[in-house]
Formats: structure tokens, C-alpha cells, sequence
């Protein structure tokens, strides 16, 4: 691996601890993608997935890993992101039951208690649910779990929650020997939208030095996607705590979900999920594409 | 010129804040100008009050039990020996406890009422009483407890009549640092999941990038912190009359 | 007859105390080496001795407050040989600091003893026995509000207010002027009557006027030497002449004591 | 004996743990027994032990760089009658701001190094300390410090050797408050932004729901904490001889 | 001649002290009304009075430790007419508490002042007064470890060591037994002479044996009365007739203002 020539730095700002939903990006750091194109990426993991996108649109990093949800709040709250790149193509977001739990479908929800984590739009997304069935936020009651979605369902202190991973929350439950039940948000009403995107600030970034930055992504997928079992090895060299049944699980369960093309940008959903956001009374209007995403040539 | 101070100390925390502003250039979603936030906060002031109330109900309760507490912990602490050598390292692990390892404990146990909330803030504030209580109570004059003996005091009434009138001022140092710190336990109460109060709405306009919300949520947070600070250390002075207490050296020398 | 007159009628009989082969170090320097000493029963005992010689550690001693070292005892002796115990007529103890509390006001300081043993307080006693040191207008006053003087006979009133069988008072009238303090050492006297007492003072005529026993404590280890002291009911009056020449003698041992020291 | 007694607090712990553990029946995700934790902690010792140093590093930072902050804003409280107006209701105002509201801010100005960390950690530490000392400052005998004056002493001496002699007691209170916090105060810091120390170790447990691992890490950071707070409470016994100290009341009686 | 007395050289021409038509009151009770003082330079005045009258409060007064109210001064006056500023020659006052601070031992005590001013301690000096007072072996001793007496003797020591032109001590043998008191007294006397010097006592003896001037505070608002003292040079021999007569008529006068109190 070619080590010789000063390589350009880049700040990646995780959205939450390192997990393998950014296996893609350990992957590429592994096989030298990186460093194969000049890179130096230094990857953070913050506390708080709201920090990335703001310290990018402050200057202090140079790439975070966000939401496209979050995306559009943040553009439409004045902060100069864009995203230049997708990681996770699909929503990875559910509202998960308990498989022998009294609810059955959406509908049952009425009356019960959903339990959430503070992200900012999951009521959003829970009021388009219900609408389908019939039902309205008000016939529900919502309460803030915080930091522990899934012992809260275990626990039966509420009886659904909305925000846990389709590959996460799952396999957590599997694990500890229950069943669940999620309802997939882009099942149920909600348009499909890119889960993990990747942001950069338009008026600091260097389009160049990005899209090496994409080609190599590219070819971590690629190779993740070709030797899922390498790739495991690659991933938890180091990293010993993160080699556990749970994170094994996932490491499956994830792998069809990422975005082989990271770069491509497919304009009309955006713009269909910005519809989506304003109707939810999330943002005040649908801004032009141009202003919070990006195709690098 | 006393009822207009809160007002001159509002005042001055604000041009802090707008200096710092200036000073370091901070874009506007990760620390406000006060103009933005005072804005923010009239648009929103009744949620921000409803809000405040029921933080200003936690900051109460969490005050009230963690004194409580803290009083009867520091009581125990100083009366039994073995108290001293189990209780006491249980009470400062307590304190290494981070909310989220406990907030799903307390759930289980408290559910997602005020009860919960309440047990966080006093996990806070409980402390720094049943510390400076207990310092308090182990530092009592020796001359005045030999007096005591002598006078055929028991146990109960020497606690009554001599270590704890002489452990008051530690208490009320406390106290003070109780006080000072009820607010954040309140907030950090609401992390645990609540669906109200100003940490709650702070955490969702933090998720919502209302940056200018969360400081309008914070500021009141502040001017709570600092008035109720204020009425409990004058309320502290005035009850220890006897407590010599210069709250200025400067004049002196 | 007053309130506190009534009180301070004379007792079951007092106990004598007893204190045999008593130790007593502080870091290593030997205080009392098997010391002896018996106090009368119903008698003031004066005692005195050069600054640091160790009179207030024996009245601590007496009074419980240091561990007796090294086999010896301290008894109190009712009637014949029978040994009370400390628990049963504890002494009261003026020690030689005011010892106040800050947050009480004068009244609540005589009464103390009462509530730290859970008893009513008597405030008309209290009240009385304040008027008496010449405090009665400072039943409400907090003690740092007091002269030294003051703050002394607020400490004396409370150990009058105690009313044991018997006293023990480290220098109590210090801070007095001449006239107070002839004044309160007949208050002492009437109101102790008939109780064993221990006093300590720097103070020769005090010791001549007050004394039944009179010892001298010296040296280090400390030894006591008991001296005469004049006939007559106490308090007597100092201008009588075998006053004086008992003065000019325990001046004179007094002087031998410290160079001994 | 001495030296065993933290085996048996911690001993101790895992017993009334263990307690809690079967008289509440909590599932084992939510409270896992210390078995399972003991487990946990044994396949994870290097990496627990690893992110301890970190943390241990942050608490020593903290812990200093709180003590002369306090110390230093307890002096110019105690001074300066401006500062008692402007800049106590800053420092109590101080102590209501939430982690996720600075933690922004702290990365903006010092960067994602342990600089912010500490700074966190500084936050919660120094409040204890300065509050603690001022009170001492506040309560020095009038007596001493009339007769330093006329004595001619300078505002600088009588600082010196009267006004801060006397208020080390109090400022004593105060750091063992700030050292049973200080560890919180590490793992706070570790939130904003890191990807080492127990802190980060514990969220990151818990977000996988691996409470025994959260546990293994909450239990080591625990025993740093009863060990810290015991090194310092004799170190600040031993350093104030003159002052009256039962370390326990109870053979008085 | 050793260190110290070296030290305690006859000063400059020692202040007299004036106090003009003073006032102060606490908390309503009026203490001192428009009262007048004049205490000649490089003389030792002596006061008297009854517990509580205001002895040590006037002294506080002239230590610039209370406010003048209402127009009164007190004025340092060097020579003839000329006012010096307290700043100058500020006196050296030993208040009736020996607040000795707890952390420092004797010696440290002894050179506080010297460490308040800044100036280099003079180690050797204060541990030849410690021993002048007789605690040469305690110079390492914390208050705590020292008896009542010891606790006063380092304050003399320590009020000593400050070596002003004007000196206020407030009873500053009142917790010594007569021998050392005696010592003690020659020791200051010895020490101080030429300064002006303002003692508070309530031992007529001691006030007769040192005193040039002597005043008798009495009543509130308080009055200050001066009594003829005995002639001859200080300290005098208190078995001297003369001394006797004077005695007899100073205790009258004290009992006269005890009863106008
Ligand atoms: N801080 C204070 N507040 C209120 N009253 C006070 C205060 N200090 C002194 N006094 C009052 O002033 C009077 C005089 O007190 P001072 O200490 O001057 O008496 P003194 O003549 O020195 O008496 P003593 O011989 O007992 O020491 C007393 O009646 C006392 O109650
Ligand atoms: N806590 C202590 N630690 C060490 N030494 C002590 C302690 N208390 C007293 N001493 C020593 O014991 C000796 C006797 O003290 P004590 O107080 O009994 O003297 P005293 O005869 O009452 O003197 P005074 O007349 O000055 O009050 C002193 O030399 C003193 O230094
Ligand atoms: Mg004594
Ligand atoms: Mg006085």
C-alpha cells in the first residue's frame, strides 16, 4: 500500500458509534482504498447524533454520516449542507411490536403507548403511519424512551416503538429470546428514503478530493458485498468489542441495504420525500434539489 | 434596587452570551444570538412555560427528597461505624452511575411518571447534602460535645441540640451546591424519558435543529437556577443568624 | 425563699471522690504518674498551680471526659465505703472556655442541660439564676453579643442551673471585675452549699475565701500538696488578719510550685 | 486490614446488587446479574482496562484543572463585591447548561482532542469546589481577621495566612464532593465526542444492549471512584490536623 | 542584653492618644456618648470597670476595629500638636480572646505579624520571648496542646513581638496564676517602657502595680473617671502601705461604679 505521498486529511464524523451499518467505510479504511487514492480519513464517533451535521456546517469536520430526514430540517434551518453520498439506500427506521404482543396491525395501536427516542421527526412519521389506518396521533400516547428503546419493549413499558432498526432492534430481541414484529415505514405510508447519507459542507468541500473519497467507498461496498466473510474479519480487527452475536446478525442483515452506487443521486425520491416532510408541517416548503444535494463528477 | 437585580443579572448573562457570540464568530445553529433566542422564546413562550412548570415541580421534589435523603444519609453515616465503611462507598459509587445505565432500571422500577424523574434529580442533588452534612457533623467542637456529655445528653439529644445546630452552616454549603445543581437533575431526570419539561423540550429542539429554541429552554433554565439559588442562600442566611458571614471580604481591608 | 433557693436546698448526702494511682500522658509527656487525691464530701476544694501544670486536665479527668490510664480509678464514695457510680451523680463540669453556643441566646444556654437530657426547662429557674449573675436583661441576647465577663457568668448560670451534688469549675470567675466577682463567689457559695466542690483559680484570695481543702498542684509529673487553709466559714472575709498571713504563705508556696515546674 | 477493606466494599456491592437483583427480578438486559458481568468483564478486561486509562486521565485532568478553577473563582467571589453580582449567577447559571447543548460548542472552540473532555468534566467538577471555598472564604472568624488588620496586614497576606487557612475545611467539603463527581464528570465529558474511555464504552454498550458489558464498565468505573474519593478524603484529613475530625460519632455516646 | 531587648530600644517619641466626644451604640444601647480620653504618651494606663460596661469595645474603638460615630475621633498625637494617622503608628492590640490560629504552632503564632506585613520572620527573636514567657519548649506545640494560660501567654508573646509605640492589651494576664502573673507583668513593663500603653484589667492589685494612669469606666452611656495611682516607678511592690491605702480606696470606687451600672 502506497504510503509515500502527502495524503489529503479528511474529518468523518460518525452518526452514532461505530456499528455495522458503516461497514462499508472500515472496510475501505482496511483494504487501503484510502490510501490508494491520497486519503487520510480519521473517522469520530459522536454521543449525540445531531453534532455531525452541525460541526460539518461549522466548519469542524468535513463529512458526516446523517439522515435524509434530518437533512432536509437542517437545510430548511439554514445550515450550508449538502449530501454528496448515500450509504444506506433504504429506511432502516420500523415501528416494531412484540410478535405475541396484542398489536397485530397498525390499527391496534389505538389507545396504547408508543415509546420513541427523541430524533425529531418520529412523530412525523408515526402520524403518517396511522393515517392509513384510520388513526390519529391523539389516539396514542407517546413517550420518550430515550435511551432504551428496545428494554422498553421487553419490559412491556410501552407496547410499540417507532425508531428501532430493522437490522438492529431485531436481532437484539431475537437474541434475548422474543419475537418481534416491525411494520416497515415505506409499507405503511411513508416514501423510501436513504437512511445514512453522507453530508458535506458546499461551501468548504473539496469536490475533488470527495469523489475519491466516493470511489473508494465504492469499492469497500463492493468488496463487502463480494466477500461478506473477509470483510467481517476486516471489521473487527481491532475492534474486538464490536465481535458479538448481535453485531454478527446485523453484519447480515445489513449488507443488502447498502448503496452499491454511493454516489448516484436519484432526484425524484429526494424531492418526493421533501414533499413528504413539508406536508408533515416538518419544513416550511420543498427547496430545489440543488440546495441540499449534490452529484460529484 | 433588590427586586430589579434578577433583572440587572438577567441583563448581564445576556451581554455575556452576545459577547461571546461576537467573539468567536459561532454559527448560529450551534449557539444563538440572544436577539434569535429572545425571539424564539416570545414566539414560543407558552410552551416554554408550560414546559417550566413541570421542571420547576421536579426541581422542588428532587430538592425536597434529596435533602431529605441527603440529611438522613449523613445522620447515619455519622452515628454508626459501619455505616461509615459500606454506606459511604455505596453513596460515591452512586454517584459514577451515568443516567442512560440507570434510566432503564428506574423505568422498570418507577415507570414513566414524575416518580422516575424525581429519583434521577435526586440521585444529583442528594449528594452534595449528605457531603457536606456529614463533614459538618464530624467536625463538631469538641469542647461543646464534652459539655454535652457531662450534662448527661443522650445520643438522640446531643444530635439534637449540639451536632446538628453546629453542622448547620456545612449543611447549608450543601445546600447551596444542591441547589445550584437541581436544575441539571431535573433536566437529566427528563432524559430518562418523559414527554415533558425543559430538558425534554430542549432535547427536541436539539433533534430538530431549533438551536434557537433549545437556548430560549436553556435561558429559562438559567434564570431558574440562578433565582432559585439566590432565594435559598438568602433564605439559608437568615436562618443561621449566628453564622459569622461576610458576603464581601472587599470592604475589610 | 426564691425558686432557685428552693432548688438548691441541701442534698442526700454529696459523694466524696476518690482518685487512686490515676495516669494521665499527652504525646509522650507524663501528666500524672499514680496520682492520689480525695476530695471531701460536701466541701469546696480549691486548687491551684501554675499555668500548665495540668489542673484543668484533672478536672477533665474527674469529670469522665479522659480516659483514666493505666489501671488507676476515679470513684465516687457516697457514705461509708460505698462506690457510686460516675452515671449516678455525674459531676457538672465548667470548663475553663465559656463554651457557648453560638446559635442559642443566654436563656436558651442555662436551660441546656435540661434539654439535653430531655427534662422540661425550667426558664423561671433559668431566668432567676441569670438575674442573679446580673443578666437579666440579657436572657435573649446571643452570645456574641456578649463581653467576655458576660459570656462567663451565662457559663456559670448554666452550671448553677445543672444543681449536681457535685461541681467542678475551671477558673469561673476569670473575667469578672473585683466587685462581680466577690458577688458571684457568694452566689456560688449560698447556692453549692453542702456539695462537693472542685475549683480551680488563679487567684490566692479566692482560694483563701472559698477553700475548705486547699491543694497546690506542681512539678511533672504533678504532684498535689494540700496547705492549710484559715478557720472560719466560707466565704470569709480577706481583711481579716490570719487572712493575710495565710495569703503571704500560699503566695510563697505558690512561688516554690513554679520553680519546681 | 487496611488494604482489604476495598475488596470487601467492593464485595459488598456485588452482594446488595445481587440482592436487587433477585428481589426485583429485573430482566437481565435491563439489571444483569454480576455474574454475567463478571463474565463480561473477564472477555473484555483489556478493553475495559484500556478505556479506563483514558477515562482515569480525564478524571485526574478534571479533578485539577476543576480544583484551580474553583479555588481561583472562589477567590475572586470572595473579593470582589462586582464579581459576587455578576459572576456567581454566571457559575450557578453555568451549572444548569446540559451536556448536549455545550457539547457542540466545546468541540467548535477545542476540537475533538481531550480538550473538550476535560473541559466537561471542569464544568461539573469546579462548582463543588468554588461554592465549598467561597463559603469558606465567606466564614472566617472576625476575630482573626480583625486582628490581622492591626496587624497591618495586606489584602494579599491576610489571604494568605488567615482568610484561606481558614477556609480549608470548607474548601476540604468541597473537593470531596467534586471527587465523587469527578467520574461522572469523565464519562459526561467522554459524550462529547470521543471514541475512548468508559464512557464511551458504556454508551456504546448500551445502544447494542449489552447491558453486561455497560455494567463491567459502570462497575470498574465505580470502584475508581470509591478508591479516588478515599485516597483524597484521608490525603485532605491528614493535610488539616488542627481541625476537630471523628471519623465516626458513635463511641462518644 | 539579649535579642530582644535589643529590639524593645526606647522608640521615637511614643503617641499620646485623644479621643474626642466618641460615640457607639449596639443595637440602640447607647455605649459611649460624646466620650473624651486622653491617655499621655508613653505612659501605662490602666482601665477598670464593671463586666459588660464597655472596656474592651473602647479598645476595639482606638484599634480602628469599631466605627467612630457621629462626628467623634480618635487622633494619635506625636508631639505638641501634631496628629499622626493610625496607619503610622498603628497599635498593637491584644484582644481578650488570645485567637490563636489553630493551624499555626506557638512560634508561628508568635510571627504572624511579621508574615502579615510581609517582612522576613524573626525566628530567633520570638523564640527568646516564647521563652521570656516560659514556653521555650512549646514553640512547636498547636494551640490545641496548650492549656488555658500557655494559649495567653503565646498571644503576649505574639503581641509583644509586634513591638509598636502603642500598645492595647485587653486582661492580658487574666488567666495566669499569681506567680507568673507577676513575672509576666514585670516582663511587659520591662518590655514596653516608654510606649503608651492602654490595659484593661480587673485585678486592682495589678492595676496599682503598673498602672501611671488609672480610669474607672462605669454606667451607659459610660463615664470615665480617673483615680489618683500610687507614685513611684512601675511595677511597683504591692506590699508597700501606701499601696494598701490606695487599694482599699480603688475597691470602694469599683464598688461605686459597679452599683451606678
Ligand atoms: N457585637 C455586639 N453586638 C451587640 N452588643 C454588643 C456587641 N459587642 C458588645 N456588645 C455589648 O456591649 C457592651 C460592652 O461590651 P464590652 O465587651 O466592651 O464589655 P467589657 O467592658 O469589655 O466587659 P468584660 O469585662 O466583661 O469583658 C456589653 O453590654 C455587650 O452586650
Ligand atoms: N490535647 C492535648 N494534647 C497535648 N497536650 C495537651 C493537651 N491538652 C493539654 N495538654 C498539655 O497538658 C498540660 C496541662 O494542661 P492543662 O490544661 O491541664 O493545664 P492547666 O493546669 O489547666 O493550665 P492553665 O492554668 O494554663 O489553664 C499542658 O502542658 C498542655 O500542654
Ligand atoms: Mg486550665
Ligand atoms: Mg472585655
Amino acid at each position: 500500500v502506497p504510503h509515500a505521498r502527502a495524503n489529503d486529511k479528511l474529518i468523518l464524523l460518525l452518526d452514532w458509534f461505530i456499528n455495522p451499518d458503516h461497514a462499508p467505510l472500515f472496510v475501505a479504511e482496511e483494504m487501503g482504498y484510502f490510501a490508494q487514492r491520497q486519503l487520510e480519513v480519521e473517522m469520530i464517533a459522536p454521543a449525540d447524533p445531531n453534532d455531525p451535521p452541525k460541526l460539518v456546517a461549522a466548519g469542524k469536520a468535513d463529512i458526516a454520516v446523517s439522515y435524509q430526514p434530518q437533512l432536509h430540517v437542517q437545510v430548511a434551518a439554514g445550515l450550508p449542507l449538502t449530501r454528496f453520498g448515500t450509504l444506506v439506500a433504504t429506511p432502516l427506521n420500523t415501528l416494531l411490536v412484540l410478535k405475541d404482543g396484542p398489536v397485530k396491525t397498525i390499527a391496534d395501536l389505538k389507545g396504547r403507548k408508543v415509546g420513541f427516542s427523541v430524533g425529531g421527526f418520529e412523530d412525523a412519521l408515526l402520524r403518517a403511519m396511522l393515517a392509513r389506518h384510520g388513526l390519529t396521533l391523539a389516539d396514542i400516547t407517546l413517550v420518550n424512551v430515550n435511551f432504551s428503546l428496545s428494554p422498553a419493549l421487553l419490559a412491556g413499558q410501552v407496547d410499540a416503538v417507532i425508531g428501532a432498526y430493522r437490522n438492529f432492534e431485531l436481532n437484539q430481541m431475537a437474541i434475548e429470546g422474543y419475537e418481534g414484529r416491525a411494520f416497515y415505514v415505506e409499507e405503511e405510508g411513508v416514501p423510501s428514503y436513504d437512511e445514512l447519507i453522507l453530508v458535506a459542507n458546499p461551501e468548504h468541500m473539496d469536490r475533488e478530493v470527495l469523489r475519491r473519497f466516493l470511489d473508494a467507498l465504492e469499492d469497500g461496498v463492493r468488496y463487502l458485498v463480494n466477500h461478506p466473510e473477509v470483510s467481517w474479519e476486516l471489521f473487527i480487527r481491532g475492534r474486538e468489542e464490536l465481535n458479538d452475536e448481535l453485531n454478527r446478525r446485523a453484519w447480515r442483515d445489513t449488507l443488502p441495504r447498502f448503496a452499491l452506487r454511493p454516489a448516484a443521486l436519484d432526484r425524484a425520491r429526494y424531492m418526493r420525500f421533501a414533499q413528504f416532510m413539508q406536508q408533515q408541517g416538518l419544513i416550511p416548503d420543498t427547496l430545489s434539489i440543488e440546495e441540499y444535494a449534490t452529484v460529484l463528477e | 434596587m433588590c427586586y430589579f437585580r434578577p433583572l440587572i443579572i438577567a441583563a448581564g448573562l445576556i451581554l455575556l452570551w452576545q459577547i461571546i457570540v461576537w467573539l468567536t464568530g459561532a454559527p448560529h445553529f450551534i449557539l444563538p444570538a440572544p436577539a434569535d433566542v429572545a425571539i424564539a422564546w416570545w414566539t414560543n413562550h407558552m410552551a416554554i412555560l408550560g414546559h417550566a412548570g413541570v421542571t420547576l415541580l421536579e426541581i422542588t421534589l428532587g430538592l425536597l427528597c434529596g435533602t431529605i435523603l441527603g440529611v438522613f444519609s449523613a445522620l447515619v453515616l455519622a452515628y454508626f461505624r459501619p455505616a461509615q465503611r459500606w454506606l459511604l462507598p455505596v453513596l460515591v459509587a452512586s454517584q459514577a452511575v451515568p443516567v442512560f445505565a440507570l434510566a432503564p432500571i428506574l423505568v422498570l422500577w418507577l415507570g414513566y411518571g414524575i416518580a422516575s424523574k424525581v429519583a434521577m434529580a435526586v440521585l444529583i442533588i442528594y449528594f452534595p447534602v449528605a457531603a457536606g452534612f456529614f463533614d459538618g457533623l464530624r467536625r463538631t467542637d469538641p469542647g461543646w460535645t464534652d459539655l454535652a456529655r457531662t450534662m448527661g445528653a443522650s445520643p438522640w439529644t446531643m444530635l439534637l441540640h449540639i451536632r446538628i445546630p453546629a453542622a448547620l452552616p456545612a449543611l447549608a454549603s450543601g445546600l447551596r451546591v444542591a441547589t445550584a445543581v437541581a436544575p441539571i437533575g431535573a433536566v437529566v431526570g427528563e432524559w430518562v424519558g418523559s414527554s415533558a419539561g425543559l430538558g425534554y423540550l430542549m432535547l427536541h429542539a436539539n433533534g430538530r435543529l431549533q438551536a434557537d429554541l433549545m437556548f430560549a429552554a436553556l435561558f429559562t433554565l438559567a434564570i431558574f437556577a440562578v433565582l432559585i439559588y439566590f432565594v435559598i442562600d438568602n433564605a439559608l442566611r437568615r436562618a443561621l443568624p449566628w453564622q459569622p458571614d461576610r458576603s464581601t471580604l472587599q470592604k475589610e481591608e | 425563699m426564691t425558686n432557685s433557693e428552693k432548688f438548691f436546698q441541701p442534698l442526700s448526702p454529696p459523694p466524696a471522690i476518690r482518685l487512686s494511682r490515676v495516669n494521665l500522658s499527652y504525646e509522650g509527656s507524663v501528666l500524672f504518674h499514680d496520682l492520689d487525691l480525695e476530695l471531701p464530701a460536701g466541701r469546696v476544694s480549691v486548687l491551684l498551680g501554675p499555668s500548665g501544670v495540668g489542673k484543668s486536665s484533672l478536672l477533665r479527668l474527674i469529670a469522665g471526659l479522659e480516659v483514666v490510664e493505666g489501671g488507676g480509678s476515679v470513684k465516687f464514695i457516697v457514705s461509708g465505703d460505698q462506690v457510686s457510680d460516675r452515671a449516678v451523680t455525674p459531676p457538672a463540669y465548667m470548663a475553663q472556655q465559656d463554651l457557648l453556643l453560638p446559635w442559642l441566646d443566654a436563656l436558651g444556654n442555662v436551660i441546656l442541660g435540661q434539654r439535653l437530657r430531655s427534662d422540661t426547662p425550667d426558664r423561671s429557674r433559668a431566668r432567676d439564676l441569670l438575674a442573679r449573675v446580673g443578666l437579666d436583661n440579657y436572657a435573649h441576647a446571643r452570645p456574641a453579643a456578649l463581653s467576655g465577663g458576660m459570656r462567663q457568668r451565662v457559663a456559670l448560670a448554666r452550671t448553677l442551673m445543672e444543681a449536681r451534688a457535685t461541681v467542678l469549675m475551671d477558673e469561673p470567675f476569670s473575667a469578672l471585675d473585683a466587685v462581680t466577682r466577690l458577688r458571684l463567689q457568694e452566689l456560688a457559695t449560698k447556692l453549692l452549699r453542702g456539695r462537693t466542690i472542685l475549683l480551680v483559680t488563679h487567684d490566692p484570695m479566692e482560694a483563701l475565701r472559698l477553700g475548705e481543702c486547699i491543694f497546690i498542684m506542681s512539678g511533672r509529673p504533678a504532684q498535689l500538696t494540700e496547705v492549710p487553709s484559715p478557720v472560719g466559714k466560707t466565704p470569709r472575709d480577706p481583711a481579716d488578719v490570719e487572712f493575710l498571713t495565710h495569703h503571704a504563705e500560699l503566695l510563697s508556696r505558690l512561688g516554690a510550685a513554679e520553680a519546681g515546674f
